[in-house]
């Protein structure tokens, strides 16, 4: 490979925030037709480096070559015109917006006096979504999108230009597998086309699945490039966290509890159905299903976010009626919820602060906060759970995408709740800190707390769950226990194939 | 295009800009005007800005929980012409609590609309602004409120009392600046508001009453305005309706002087009372240098502007904005 | 129908209905109330609630696409009130002596100008320095409310021009000149909004910004030629305006930004930008006028007038929020 | 027969003087059975005031009272009664010369003049003072741009040289017809000048502004002269705080605009500048005058 010219190539690229040395010197270069992974442990400076590289951030050092020609890009549309497309981590979407308004956002098709070709971006769009072979079209408005759908609106954006690289930052955070698999064919297509990409994800098996070579970033710093047909998930593992990983399962034996948690024949308008399960101490209940099979709706109800319309709740053996945040937490639930930046943290906090913020009213030295507690309680989630941040001031919209969702698990760990739901509590983390998560459910069970996890990672549903809820639009389709579940029974469970077979 | 003064503005310049430009500006008005740093005119102006200062506090609750109050002008002028008649009706004594439940009760109407309604509070309080004029104006008729007997009652001493040798107003702002800037710095609710203004959907996450949050925070304003409103009628003892006609933009101004984001979730009531003096001292300076009321706007607008700009500019450690 | 079709008509229907209320009531009211023998709906009446609409009318169009933005502005009266004055004054400047009449058109184009100068400014400062529109034109407002005093003191500016006037007050087709006016900007903004590439940019920026900055959308020229285009609107409101009435106080114009925020509100436009409709404003200029004059029409006193108009924008804001709750699937957040 | 008559005034609700106006205005025309009275207030506002213009014409008024917001902007709307044959009477505050042509009359107080005599009343004092010679007055207009202001400030100002040529006016400042502002303007005086003999305010609810100041600094000897005796004024004068000022009766004015109107419809013979008495007041003379209500 090494004497054709890169797409694309970085030199000694260095960028600082303050306090903060997100880069530090990072070269590597990504070949015409390559899909090149870039890994590394959450706030390793992923995201960060291909800002740099689609003209969001200036580096402070360093240059970038497209092709042979040296490269100064200082916005998004200098980098756009030199052919770099960027698929952002976070959505990037004008929901109001049709489809194709989005898709060509930044560059609709124009006629005369700057009116909008509306008949040729139909066209070009509809083309494109074909591609796709999705289920809505041009004019549909992007916010009437399930999330899956819009993440897939992001996508096409890449095959509206000639690119000469694109770059994925962790497209499949929210994706099914279906359309996982649409997506590897359109990067497929655009590695025939010649065209560079750039693949961030934490996903061992997509990594492995389509990428050619792999670079490592840790702390900011290049730790080197693999080609993925000679390594192993172990060996980049261990470049990435600097150590081996222990994968194995924490397995504390430990008794089943009584029954903390019970929910009967419960239904929330067209949300989900007739939902019966329960949870006792020291289980680890998982739900799987695909995105939108209800399960964040009915751990919403559980934390007081949605009043059901029919079924009941019982904690500890008593009917309960939950009408808010408020009062699950004073029950004893906490939900770590799946999106969070909009409903985890208030970025503009600083990280001592967000965490405690649900106990703040006990946290208390006479009519004041105690600050003291406040800060021993960040130290111990921020060891436990390693998170990386200069210290308890950083604002928490400053820290690394899964970074931030660390802080929002110790926040709800340090409540030491009775019931514990996560929703998605991996989703952008790391392996090394996914593991360490795994692990801490696992712990959390032993110590006789009732965990409910909601995941759509198969891998991780059965690594941590002692049962497995298999979800079907918004219906219960079975439970396994741990020593039933095969990977085969679930996948068939949560399409929705064994309609009879009800737990 | 941006012109990359990349240099960093000293950390203290980014806390504390508005405090250096306080300073700054308070050695020029001086060197142009002698008079100016005459302690007696500083207490003037203290004493005057203290009704203004009073209401700023309590919209600086409002702005931090995220909304916005532009009926405090309006509520000051329905406090004041009621205590003014209650006064006379009912004596001072009954009249002063009376006119508090009164403005109070207006402040957990707006509250309510904007926190249990989720009503947008912009609007809300402008509706609240010309709704409460129309109040004020029922209330009196239309006329001015004048206390009968000037020289004979102890009410007065709100506005024109003395007590160890300060004013009674800069006394009741201090005393009530200290109260909510503890209150907003060091407590749970404070917290809580913080937490509102900044992300209201994680706030609820979080087991906080959102509702409850917003709704104290204009029981906050309100009581804040009705203390306004005590010093304002207590100082002249007679008032016309419009009396606090438009303040609340100058309110606003103060605030935003103060560095309070108007999205929410930053501010503080020790920046407020800043903001408050640099209005109070723009207006008494450019009057004794001998310059027209209008150039007051005018370097009233070059000030905020430039006072919120070199904020953000040293919290984002470059001049120019970075937006293309 | 596309999900959020219906809810969609629902709201933009909501105006409609809420000026069908009004004039039934109006009417009805009007004939115990009013001391007139002429009903509220007679057709007279109806073209001057038109006519009467423009100077409000032309800003919230303006305001409408500022607010589609992501953005405010405060100071559209103060620089109505300039515009005002640069109209007036210049028809008087003896640099123009021998023109005549034909003073007329260099004075629009002077006082549009200086509209158009000052949205400019306004623009240029929310862009070059990132402060929030909001904050930006509160103090424009209050700057350029001292400009118009620094122009001539305290005193009024005032030009009578009959030729002027007699333009101003005639009618085409039955309709007002300013009629007219509202008509075609309301027409070329809602095809600016609609079908250009600008007007497209400018909602995606107010939907979401960061958006737009990554797909390369030039966010700083669109929100400056927006606010030119405000400032624009501005003047010739108070070039229709003023043409006919020939006097402008120094402090003519204030709260007309209230006014016209209020009627672009109840059209319908999110206060935090990305959707809003000029359809749906203009329906919100004619509520605001129709209630205003509907009260002059039954002999609303002042309190009265200030008591309805404040209670009914809460209630219009209370039953569009009920319109858009999406039931149970909302969370309640 | 009875006639209808449509009054659009300039801002109710803002001071006593123009709520009692309104008051008196109402109750005169119920008394007078031929009556109909349409009142309406434009609240300060030029382009509402022009629209009631056109909404009385559009309803057919037999005829229009209108207080003008701004003196020359309502001018156009006049003409447009005027051409549809009905007549205006302008009351309290003058239109512009250019509008006369359209106006049946004009009834009101003579704004010039009462500023001409605030300036003989102070100046008198002046001179039992002794001060004549090097007294130091300011000045406290009313709402800039608003007629009534600009005429009793010019009034003011023109009369005072010919009276007192030695006595200096050393600042003016608006107070906005606002008590509180001016109490602010005066209080930046206080500081900027040791030396005032004398204030002149518009009206006398900005005259006990800028008393109230004066009295919280502890300046003494100062000669307030106002205009429209409010009864806070007249207070303040039987307090011997507060020296003088002009009297001018709201019900007065009410009565004789509805009244002038009246007439001309008639077809009686009206003068077309209809003034209203409005006398000098001060400590010597207050007894010859009743509290004002307002
Ligand atoms: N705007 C900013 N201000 C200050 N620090 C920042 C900023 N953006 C990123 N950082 C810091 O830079 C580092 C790299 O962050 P980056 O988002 O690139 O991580 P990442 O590798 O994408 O992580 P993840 O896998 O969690 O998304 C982190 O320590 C983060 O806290
Ligand atoms: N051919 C097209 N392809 C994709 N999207 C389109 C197309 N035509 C219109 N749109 C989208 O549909 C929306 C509706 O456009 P239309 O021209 O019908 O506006 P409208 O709803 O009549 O306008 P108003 O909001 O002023 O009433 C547009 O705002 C645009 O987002
Ligand atoms: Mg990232
Ligand atoms: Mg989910």
């Amino acid at each position: 490979m090494s004497d054709r010219t890169p797409a694309l190539r970085l030199e000694g690229i260095v960028k600082t925030f303050p306090g903060v040395r997100a880069l530090d010197g990072v070269s590597f270069d990504v070949m015409p037709g390559e899909v090149h992974a870039l890994m590394g442990e959450n706030g390793a400076g992923k995201s960060t480096l291909m800002k740099v590289l689609g003209g969001i951030y200036q580096p402070d050092e360093g240059r970038i070559f497209v092709g042979e020609v040296p490269a100064v890009m200082t916005s998004p549309l200098e980098a756009k015109a030199k052919g770099i497309v960027f698929i952002h981590q976070e959505l990037s979407l004008a929901e109001e917006l049709s489809v194709a308004e989005n898709i060509y956002l930044g560059e609709l098709p124009r006629k005369r006096f700057g009116l909008v070709d509306w008949a040729r971006l139909e066209q070009q769009t509809n083309a494109i979504l074909a591609k796709l072979r999705v289920g809505f079209d041009a004019k549909t408005r992007v916010g009437d999108l399930s999330i899956a759908n819009q993440q897939m609106v992001e996508i096409a954006r890449a095959l509206t230009v000639e690119a000469k690289a694109v770059i994925f930052d962790e497209p499949t955070a929210s994706l099914t597998d279906a359309e996982k698999v649409v997506l590897f064919d359109v990067i497929a297509g655009l590695q025939a086309q010649g065209v560079g990409i750039i693949y961030i994800s934490h996903r061992m098996e997509e990594i492995f699945k389509i990428t050619d070579r792999i670079s490592v970033l840790r702390d900011g710093s290049y730790r080197g490039t693999v080609k993925t047909a000679e390594t192993d998930e172990e060996s980049v593992t261990q470049l990435m966290i600097g150590r081996k990983l222990d994968l194995s399962r924490n397995e504390i034996h430990h008794a089943l509890g009584d029954v903390a948690l019970e929910v009967r024949g419960l239904s929330c308008a067209d949300l989900y159905t007739d939902v019966s399960f329960e949870v006792r101490r020291g289980e680890v209940l998982g739900f799987y299903g695909l995105v939108g099979a209800g399960r964040t709706e009915i751990a919403e109800t559980l934390f007081g976010l949605r009043d059901p319309s029919a079924g009941q709740i019982l904690l500890d053996g008593r009917d309960t009626v939950i009408r808010s945040p408020a009062a699950a937490i004073a029950l004893g639930i906490s939900l770590v919820p799946e999106d969070r930046k909009g409903q985890g943290l208030v970025l503009g906090m600083n990280c001592r602060d967000n965490m405690t913020l649900p106990q703040v009213d006990d946290l208390r030295a006479g009519p004041f906060v105690a600050e003291g507690a406040e800060v021993a309680i960040f130290d111990q989630y921020r060891d436990r759970l390693d998170i990386r941040t200069p210290g308890w001031k950083q604002l928490a919209g400053n820290l690394s995408g899964g970074n931030q969702q660390k802080i929002v698990i110790g926040k709800w760990l340090s409540m030491h709740p009775n019931v514990l739901i996560v929703d998605e509590p991996t989703r952008g983390i790391d392996v090394g800190s996914k593991s360490e998560i795994h692990n801490l459910i696992r712990e959390l069970a032993a110590q006789g707390y009732a965990v409910i996890v909601i995941s759509s990672e198969m891998p991780e549903i059965l690594h941590v769950s002692d049962r497995i809820v298999a979800m079907y639009s918004g219906r219960i389709m079975r439970t396994f226990t741990a020593e039933e579940v095969t990977e085969d029974k679930l996948i068939q469970a949560i399409s929705g194939l064994t309609p009879e077979n009800v737990a | 295009m941006t012109a990359p003064t990349k240099e960093q503005v000293g950390g203290f310049l980014a806390r504390q800009g508005i405090i250096v430009a306080f300073v700054l500006f308070m050695i020029g008005f001086s060197m142009a005007n002698a008079r100016f740093i005459d302690p007696d005119n500083i207490m003037g102006v203290i004493r005057s800005s203290a009704i203004l200062g009073v209401m700023a506090l309590g919209v600086t609750f409002v702005v931090i929980s995220g909304n916005l109050d532009l009926s405090v002008g309006s509520m000051m002028s329905f406090s004041t012409i009621v205590v003014l008649d209650l006064h006379d009706k009912i004596g001072p004594t009954l009249a002063i609590p009376a006119m508090f439940a009164l403005t109070l009760g207006l402040g957990a109407f707006i509250g309510f609309l904007v926190g249990y309604l989720k009503l947008n509070s912009l609007i809300v309080t402008l509706g609240m602004l010309s709704a409460i004029h129309g109040l004020t104006l029922t209330w009196s008729g239309g006329k001015n409120m004048d206390i009968a007997d000037k020289e004979g009652t102890w009410f007065k001493v709100f506005g024109q009392g003395d007590a160890l040798g300060i004013p009674v107003p800069i006394l009741l702002f201090v005393l009530l600046a200290a109260l909510l800037g503890i209150a907003l710095a060091k407590t749970p609710f404070g917290r809580k508001v913080y937490a509102v203004g900044g992300n209201a959907t994680a706030a609820t996450f979080s087991g906080i009453r959102r509702a409850r949050v917003v709704f104290i925070c204009y029981l906050i304003s309100a009581f804040c305005v009705a203390t306004a409103g005590l010093i304002q009628a207590s100082r002249s003892l007679g008032s016309q309706n419009t009396v606090g006609q438009g303040l609340e933009l100058e309110v606003l101004a103060a605030v935003i002087l103060g560095g309070a984001s108007l999205l929410g979730g930053s501010g503080t009531i020790f920046k407020t009372v800043i903001g408050v003096l640099i209005l109070g001292f723009i207006q008494n300076g450019l009057l004794l240098v001998g310059l027209q009321f209008y150039v007051q706007f005018v370097v009233t607008w070059v000030i905020i502007i430039l006072a919120v700009w070199l904020d953000i500019a040293a919290k984002r450690g470059k001049l120019w904005s970075p937006i293309a | 129908m596309q999900p959020g079709t219906l809810s969609s008509f629902l709201k933009r229907g909501a105006i409609w209905a809420f000026i069908a209320a009004e004039l039934v009531f109006f009417t009805v009211a009007g004939e115990f109330l009013s001391v007139s023998e002429k009903t509220f709906m007679d057709i007279d009446n109806m073209l001057l609630l038109f006519k009467q609409s423009a100077p409000i009318g032309i800003i919230a169009m303006g305001m409408t696409i500022i607010m589609v933005n992501g953005n405010i502005d405060l100071s559209v009266g103060a620089i109505y009130a300039i515009s005002a004055i640069v109209l007036l004054d210049s028809l008087t400047w003896p640099v123009f002596a021998g023109l005549g009449d034909g003073v007329i058109p260099v004075a629009w184009g002077l006082a549009l100008l200086s509209g158009v100068a000052l949205g400019a400014l306004n623009g240029l400062i929310v862009w070059k320095t990132g402060v929030d529109a909001f904050i930006v034109t509160l103090g424009s407002m209050l700057g350029y409310r001292g400009l118009v005093f620094m122009y001539n003191g305290e005193q009024p500016t005032s030009h009578l021009n009959w030729t002027l006037v007699d333009f101003a007050e005639a009618q085409w087709l039955g309709l007002h000149t300013s009629t007219w006016f509202l008509l075609g900007v309301t027409a070329a903004i809602w095809f600016l909004m609609n079908r250009t590439v600008h007007g497209r940019n400018a909602y995606a920026i107010g939907n979401n910004r960061s958006a737009a900055v990554n797909a390369g959308i030039r966010v700083g020229p669109h929100m400056m030629i927006n606010f030119m285009i405000i400032g624009f609107l501005a003047a010739l409101s108070a070039v229709v305006f003023y043409s006919e009435s020939g006097s402008v106080n120094p402090n003519d114009g204030e709260l007309y930004e209230l006014w016209v925020i209020t009627a672009v509100v109840l059209g319908g436009t999110k206060l935090t930008g990305g959707a809003g409709s000029i359809v749906s404003t203009f329906g919100g200029v004619l509520a605001i006028q129709l209630l205003r004059k509907g009260l002059t029409h039954i002999g609303a006193d002042t309190e009265t007038v200030n008591l309805v108009i404040g209670l009914i924008l809460i209630a219009v804001l209370f039953l569009d929020r009920q319109l858009n709750v999406k039931g149970k699937e909302e969370l309640k957040v | 027969e009875t006639m209808t008559i449509g009054i659009t005034q300039n801002n109710v609700g803002v001071d006593s003087y123009q709520t009692t106006y309104e008051k008196a205005f109402i109750e005169a025309a119920n008394a007078n059975a031929t009556v109909d009275a349409v009142v309406l207030d434009a609240g300060g506002d030029v382009a509402r005031q022009i629209a009631q213009m056109e909404d009385l014409i559009q309803q057919e008024v037999d005829a229009i009272i209108i207080w003008p917001t701004n003196g020359e902007a309502v001018i156009p709307a006049v003409r447009k009664a005027h051409k549809a044959g009905i007549p205006v009477v302008v009351t309290n505050s003058n239109i512009a010369q250019a509008g006369f042509d359209f106006v049946a009359s004009f009834s009101g107080p003579d704004n010039i003049n009462q500023g001409a005599r605030s300036a003989e009343i102070m100046c008198d004092k002046f001179k039992d003072m002794g001060i004549e010679k090097e007294a130091q007055v300011v000045h406290i207009t009313g709402q800039p741009g608003y007629t009534t202001a600009i005429e009793r400030a010019k009034g003011f100002e023109d009369r005072l040289p010919e009276v007192c040529p030695d006595v200096t006016v050393v600042d003016t400042q608006p107070g906005d017809w606002n008590r509180e502002k001016s109490q602010k303007v005066m209080e930046a005086f206080l500081v900027k000048y040791d030396d005032i003999d004398g204030v002149y305010a518009g009206d006398d609810n900005m005259g006990v502004g800028a008393l109230n100041a004066a009295k919280a600094a502890g300046r003494e000897g100062i000669i307030f002269v106002g205009a429209t005796n409010f009864a806070v004024g007249y207070e303040a004068m039987e307090r011997g705080e507060y020296w003088g000022s002009i009297y001018q009766s709201p019900v007065d004015d009410a009565k004789a605009a509805l009244q002038t109107a009246v007439d001309v419809l008639q077809g009686k013979d009206v003068p077309f500048l209809n003034y209203f008495d409005t006398p000098k007041i001060t400590q010597d003379n207050m007894g010859d005058f009743s509290k004002p209500v307002f």
